[in-house]
């Protein structure tokens, strides 16, 4: 064992267990990419017009892309995909992309009235999908550029919500949090924005639990933050959400808008914002593909099992999701730094002996994604009002996540079961966090775990629990498994939940300029391409 | 009685504070701090922690003697009005004094998916060890889940005619609760539905006197258990027939 | 400029408290906690934590909206008039100023033995790589460590003829420290020495403006570094001299 | 190793060098032992009163102990110690013990007027000894039985303090302390209380950060916790302070009154309160033999170094005071179940890695120390008016005490710095102690600390400077070595300091009852015999 390794190899664990898990996984996700490729969605067509350049809103306040799909869908005609139309209307009229849109948005113009060919189509938008890509890759080489001047952090990154609800609170509080020494900064959307099936636009100050994301809030935080990053020497990171009804177009306004991370999770939708499945599993992929492209991390959202079901008795759960996360990230082109696994502090404080259990969990999690950013959620269902028993459980997060070794640290707050942080909250769990890492830094390279102790045996059985769940999710289907309440507890039918109307098989001359310009895996499982 | 904050001695009135100034730390923001600890009435302020949060900002921790004191034989405490029952004396309550199961709908409206407060009301695994009122043989019960519009919620409890009806709200930032719960008893005053139904919030920044206060007939805050509710809505129904009948 | 505490929106005015009500827990303690915190001023107050802490004993947590603002304009703030030196700038001003070295005796008095806080002025090695008096060429610094009856110091300072007394006061519990800092005012007045010497206070609880009220020339609290009190002195010192000549 | 053991050893240490260490020791402390046997001290002899009954107050308020040691030392003949005198007064008169304090008291007997015979003395007075010590062992017995029949709590065993200044306050405070878990109560004295030459009468309600220490305050609170811990199901454990200008007298309540536990240091009174040192020494000695029978556990004061001196740079002079405590506490005749060595949880809380030296030497004591109930004191010295942060230490401090199996366990307070205990305070660190030490239980079974690690090399570091430091201190004498500044920083000169008048040379027929009827190891460095 490598001194490096040793760090991280702190169990002994059977090999073939993880390689049948992977290999589970592998086959589960590989059986939805068929469902994927042949649907496309609302929100995957709107994402193209995005992509596009189409952006605003109409007289009504609708945003343009919602406007351009509903009048494809209205027509029945998404399944050629709406840069089909695009493209055939431009040429057809011999107009620009606005002009058409503008067309359209006062009733002027049906653009599914004159199908072109697809090649016609393909070379007329090609340009402007380039530039497209073009401006993202550029975001992703300024971030690499600033990174590099700046730097970043020490790992466990401090990552802190603001949530005020107003962009301009928010950003006074995200400079305020850098300056106290957060790493990552998000900002936590309003209640129910979710479940839009529309961006709003422009800069919000009304938001209830968060702020919505509008690409101009986006733009206004990226500011901020490389502001106070010049100020503080660090790059700060930001992030959003790129989950709900809107799952690709978020993922691609923060592409354009250079955040640093998305919270994007291959189910999180379907279980906790009743998301149909058919949809969710379509827009992830395409999320997914611009994020891979952008280099952003994403942070997937197994933690949240924990809030409704037993951090003790689920941990497997939890595990199993990580393995399907993780195929599905790779399928979409995602490379392994990229891949920020998630998970939570939750069990029970009065457990005996749990902290042996969260240690056990966390660096079992470590030890199967090695090269992963993974991301650490902080205790929040045993939070109650009573802030200074709630610091503790906070103070023995840090200290299980400095411990095992885990890269994005969500930083819990006093005030969880109070209301969304106030600015000396946030001091303080960044306080907390600072202590106890600092004062435990080098603590993971002076421990080892007695060989089938407590610890290591724990982590064993959850495994092998992962293991066996996985492979009857495979011998099932991931559908059906969701159907019966397989994770946090919660059954969803498959044709049910919000946005399944959104949902379009693709027809044979289906086109979507991006489906050859963003990453994607080898669909025989190889390597990654950019086609 | 007259009750005063303890800290080590009776009526020493003592109180922990914390709090943020946006000002710049110093002497003046020390100051400042002392003067709004004097107007809230608390007596020789110690402002034992100073730090600077932010650019503008300021962290306080403070001590001071609070020189109220509250006349414990004077306090009227909001609560719904129920003799507290069990699993097996509500059932037989409702066998004999409605003669009829009971119909309750549940939902956390408006933009709210906190679904485990109102679920551990509802679903069969209660809370706490105390059954929730799906559980219940007397108690039909429906649970739609999270984020219900109030229409598709009203819509729904007409239709089934329902006796009670539940709602949860958790998020409460802005008081984002208040305008939603509002606009509910609007709906059902408006189908005509609002007499018929015995209506209930709960969440946990939900008081019995606020849901009062908003046209609930009941509101249940944090720690609430099954049985309470059960045995408020069981009471409340038999009482209310019983008045019906007297009045015919 | 009024100012008003910030949670997380400007003049939100949110602030948090912890405290203990000697009744029993329950909706009557609940509501009580509730009052008081109105009579506090407090707006919407949330008791966010109720919790029995002994037989007759809640322990109370709680969130509410402040309604006072203070107004940055009308602030005085209560500090010993000193222009800061280094320790550089204060030997070369006592040299042109006064021209003889300044004679200076420190105690902890009465029962308190914790000297840490007084060392770290006098001693040496001072406080925050900031020198402490004895390092001082131009100081003489007599310090006689812990619980010196005032009587001792008293005759102590006369002996050797000081030009300041420091005296240090850590235990506070019960305001033990107020009847020990006015008794010594007491003894120096008695000895007609009170007019003759600098007589400085200092200790976490200190405030000048307390010691201003005791009787004290000045008063140090928390975060003193040694050559502010150096600074005082010597300016403090230097102006009374000029007084005495213009006086003369 | 045995399981057990392996608890205990967990760092690979030089066994010689701990010899050597333990070798230096017994050096220093026999060597003072010819000055302790030489000479009695005003307190020892007031203890002699208190132990033979006399009791009360004169009519200005003056204690008879000190009464009769006064009128015998105003006379100068407290030589021959006042048993001597009180003995040959009633023989003299044919009256008995009572009847001379009362007469010395109203100035109608000079007690030292007629010396008689020794051994008529002794013969006198055996009687009235021997039940004195009965009445030590009787206690002992009860206490045993109790806790057979109650039980003790979990090691750590959580130890709180009351300090309201009022008896009958405290009695409410420790009553709730003990249903909130606390395992043991101490009731700190007042301020200042260590320098009265005399322990004050009856109950008091009027102290300063602290209690005064009486007999009837001892008695009071025994009762209180009797009460409570029949109520819980615990033998809740009682403590006071066996230091100062009377510490052997308290030690003598302390025993009659079945406390449980003494502060009780062969130094601290020298450094911390400014007793003379030749005092200190005697009067420690004759305290802990008192202790010795009453089956107290000692708690030394090492801890209090850390606060005036730096925790990292002096880590090792805690462990050169445990190694002297400890054979001045053998040589007391005071058995290893009741040597509760002193350290603390001290360094500076932003130093990198502070919390790897903090188990280094937790642990470090534990090993060297095995069959000792280490007592274990929470951060003070960086604690600060945000109790927020404050509570964090705690917890951190909670944790290693925890992980290296200390024994007691001396809650820390999130207002250290602030004010004595609060009611709510005291239930914030019992709940913040419990919910670490359940929760964290067994962790120090499940971790094995790294070979030449930071951590074993930090603990080998400061064992080899602490043997250096006891061989410098067995070279210069332990009176001279206080007197250059050796433990915490503080200087002390030999003759002076309070008390120093009080220290008187036995004369040859110099007789104490007690001498013969308490334990004490045999000189030779033998066994502990009770003669
Ligand atoms: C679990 C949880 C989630 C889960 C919810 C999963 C689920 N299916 O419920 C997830 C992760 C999805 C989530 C998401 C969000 N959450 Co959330 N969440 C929590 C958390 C950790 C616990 C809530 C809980 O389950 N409590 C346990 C139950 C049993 O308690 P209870 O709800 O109080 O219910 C009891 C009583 O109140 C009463 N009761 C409740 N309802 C009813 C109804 C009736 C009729 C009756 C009689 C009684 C009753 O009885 C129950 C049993 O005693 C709290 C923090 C905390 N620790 O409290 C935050 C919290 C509630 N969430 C919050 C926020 C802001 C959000 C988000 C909006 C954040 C965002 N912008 O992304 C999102 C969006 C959610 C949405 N659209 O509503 C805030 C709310 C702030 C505020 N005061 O407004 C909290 C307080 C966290 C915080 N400090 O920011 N959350
Ligand atoms: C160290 C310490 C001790 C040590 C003292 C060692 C020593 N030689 O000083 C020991 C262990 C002996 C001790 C004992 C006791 N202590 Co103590 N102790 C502390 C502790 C942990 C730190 C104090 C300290 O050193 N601060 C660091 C110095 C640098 O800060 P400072 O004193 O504020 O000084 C600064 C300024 O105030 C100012 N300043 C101070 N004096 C002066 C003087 C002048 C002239 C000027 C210009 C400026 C100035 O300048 C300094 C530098 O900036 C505090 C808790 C805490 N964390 O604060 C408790 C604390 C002060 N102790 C306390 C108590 C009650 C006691 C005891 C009475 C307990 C008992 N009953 O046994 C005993 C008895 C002591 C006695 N007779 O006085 C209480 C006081 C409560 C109160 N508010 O009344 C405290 C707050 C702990 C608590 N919460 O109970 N203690
Ligand atoms: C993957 C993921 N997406 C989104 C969210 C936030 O919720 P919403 O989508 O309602 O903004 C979370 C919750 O923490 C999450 O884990
Ligand atoms: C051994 C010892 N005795 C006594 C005390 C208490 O001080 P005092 O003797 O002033 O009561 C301490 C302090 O914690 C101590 O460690």
């Amino acid at each position: 064992m490598s001194p490096d390794t040793m760090k991280i190899d702190r169990f002994e664990l059977d090999a073939g267990m993880i390689e049948r898990a992977r290999a589970a996984a592998r086959a589960i996700t590989g059986s939805m990419q068929q469902h994927i490729d042949a649907h496309t969605t609302t929100a995957v067509e709107r994402t193209v017009c995005r992509l596009l350049g189409i952006n605003g809103v109409d007289e009504a306040g609708v945003p343009l892309p919602n406007v351009v799909v509903d009048a494809v869908a209205d027509k029945g005609k998404l399944g050629q995909g709406v840069a089909y139309w695009l493209g055939s209307a431009c040429l057809e009229h011999g107009i620009t992309l606005d002009e058409a849109v503008l067309d359209l948005a006062i009733g002027k113009l049906d653009i599914t009235a004159c199908p072109r060919p697809k090649e016609e189509v393909e070379k007329a938008l090609y340009p402007i999908a380039a530039s497209a890509i073009e401006r993202i890759i550029e975001n992703k080489q300024k971030r690499e550029a600033l990174i590099k001047k700046l730097g970043l952090g020490q790992t466990p990154w401090l990552y802190v919500i603001v949530a005020t609800g107003n962009i301009y609170e928010d950003m006074v509080q995200a400079k305020a949090a850098a300056r106290q020494g957060a790493d990552i900064i998000a900002v936590i959307r309003s209640t129910g924005q979710s479940l839009l099936d529309y961006v709003p636009y422009g800069a919000t100050t009304e938001g209830f639990g968060g702020t919505y994301a509008t690409q101009e809030n986006f733009r206004l935080m990226r500011a901020a933050l490389d502001e106070v990053g010049e100020e503080i020497g660090k790059y700060v990171r930001l992030v959003n959400y790129s989950s709900g009804l809107c799952m690709p177009e978020i993922a691609a306004l923060g592409a354009m808008e250079r955040l640093d991370l998305m919270l994007s999770d291959s189910m999180y939708g379907i279980l906790f914002r009743d998301i149909n499945m058919e949809r969710t599993f379509v827009d992830q992929f395409f999320s997914r593909r611009i994020l891979a492209l952008g280099g952003l991390i994403i942070n997937t959202g197994e933690d949240n099992y924990l809030t409704t079901d037993d951090a003790y008795e689920s941990a497997h759960t939890v595990i199993a999701s990580q393995f399907i996360n993780e195929q599905f990230a790779l399928a979409a082109g995602l490379s392994p730094w990229q891949i920020g696994l998630g998970h939570a502090f939750q069990m029970n404080p009065y457990m005996e002996d749990g902290l042996l259990n969260e240690i056990a969990q966390a660096q079992l999690i470590r030890q199967l994604f090695p090269e992963y950013p993974i991301k650490f959620m902080p205790p929040t269902k045993y939070m109650t009002g009573n802030i200074f028993f709630g610091h503790l459980l906070n103070a023995m997060f840090n200290f299980v996540s400095v411990l095992t070794g885990q890269s994005i640290h969500l930083l819990g707050m006093l005030t969880e079961a109070i209301h969304t942080p106030y600015l000396q909250d946030r001091h303080l769990s960044i306080e907390n966090a600072k202590y106890i890492m600092n004062n435990a830094r080098h603590l993971a390279d002076e421990v080892v775990y007695a060989k089938d102790g407590r610890i290591e045996k724990r982590a064993r059985a959850v495994l092998e629990k992962a293991v066996d769940l996985l492979d009857y999710i495979r011998s099932r289907g991931l559908m059906e498994a969701l159907e019966e309440g397989t994770f946090a507890a919660v059954k969803r039918p498959r044709k049910g939940g919000k946005g399944y109307d959104g949902v379009v098989e693709k027809s044979p001359d289906y086109y979507n300029p991006f489906e050859t310009l963003l990453p994607r895996r080898a669909p025989a499982g190889g390597d990654v391409t950019c086609w | 009685m007259l009750v005063k904050p303890y800290g080590d001695t009776m009526n020493d009135g003592a109180m922990q504070l914390s709090f943020t100034l946006p000002m710049r730390k110093g002497d003046e923001a020390r100051e400042a701090a002392r003067v709004l600890l004097t107007r809230m009435g608390l007596d020789d302020p110690q402002i034992v922690h100073m730090e600077a949060i932010g650019e503008e900002f300021t962290f306080f921790v403070a001590y001071g003697k609070c020189t109220f004191a509250v006349d414990t034989d004077e306090l009227t405490v909001a609560r719904a009005q129920v003799e507290k029952m069990d699993f097996y004396q509500i059932n037989k309550f409702i066998k004999e004094h409605i003669g009829r199961k009971i119909k309750v709908i549940g939902a956390c409206t408006g933009t709210d998916a906190h679904t485990v407060g109102l679920d551990a009301i509802m679903n069969m695994k209660g809370f706490h060890g105390d059954y929730g009122l799906e559980r219940y043989p007397e108690f039909v019960a429906v649970n739609m889940g999270s984020q219900v519009p109030n229409e598709t919620l009203v819509a729904k409890a007409i239709e089934m005619g329902a006796d009670a009806i539940l709602v949860s709200q958790v998020v409460t930032q802005k008081n984002v609760h208040v305008p939603n719960l509002t606009r509910l008893v609007e709906l059902l005053e408006a189908e005509g539905y609002r007499d018929r139904v015995i209506l209930i919030c709960g969440g946990p920044r939900i008081s019995h006197e606020l849901a009062v206060e908003l046209g609930y007939d009941a509101g249940f805050g944090p720690g609430t258990v099954p049985s309470e509710v059960a045995s408020y809505i069981a009471q409340e129904l038999a009482r209310r027939l019983a008045q019906t009948a007297r009045d015919e």
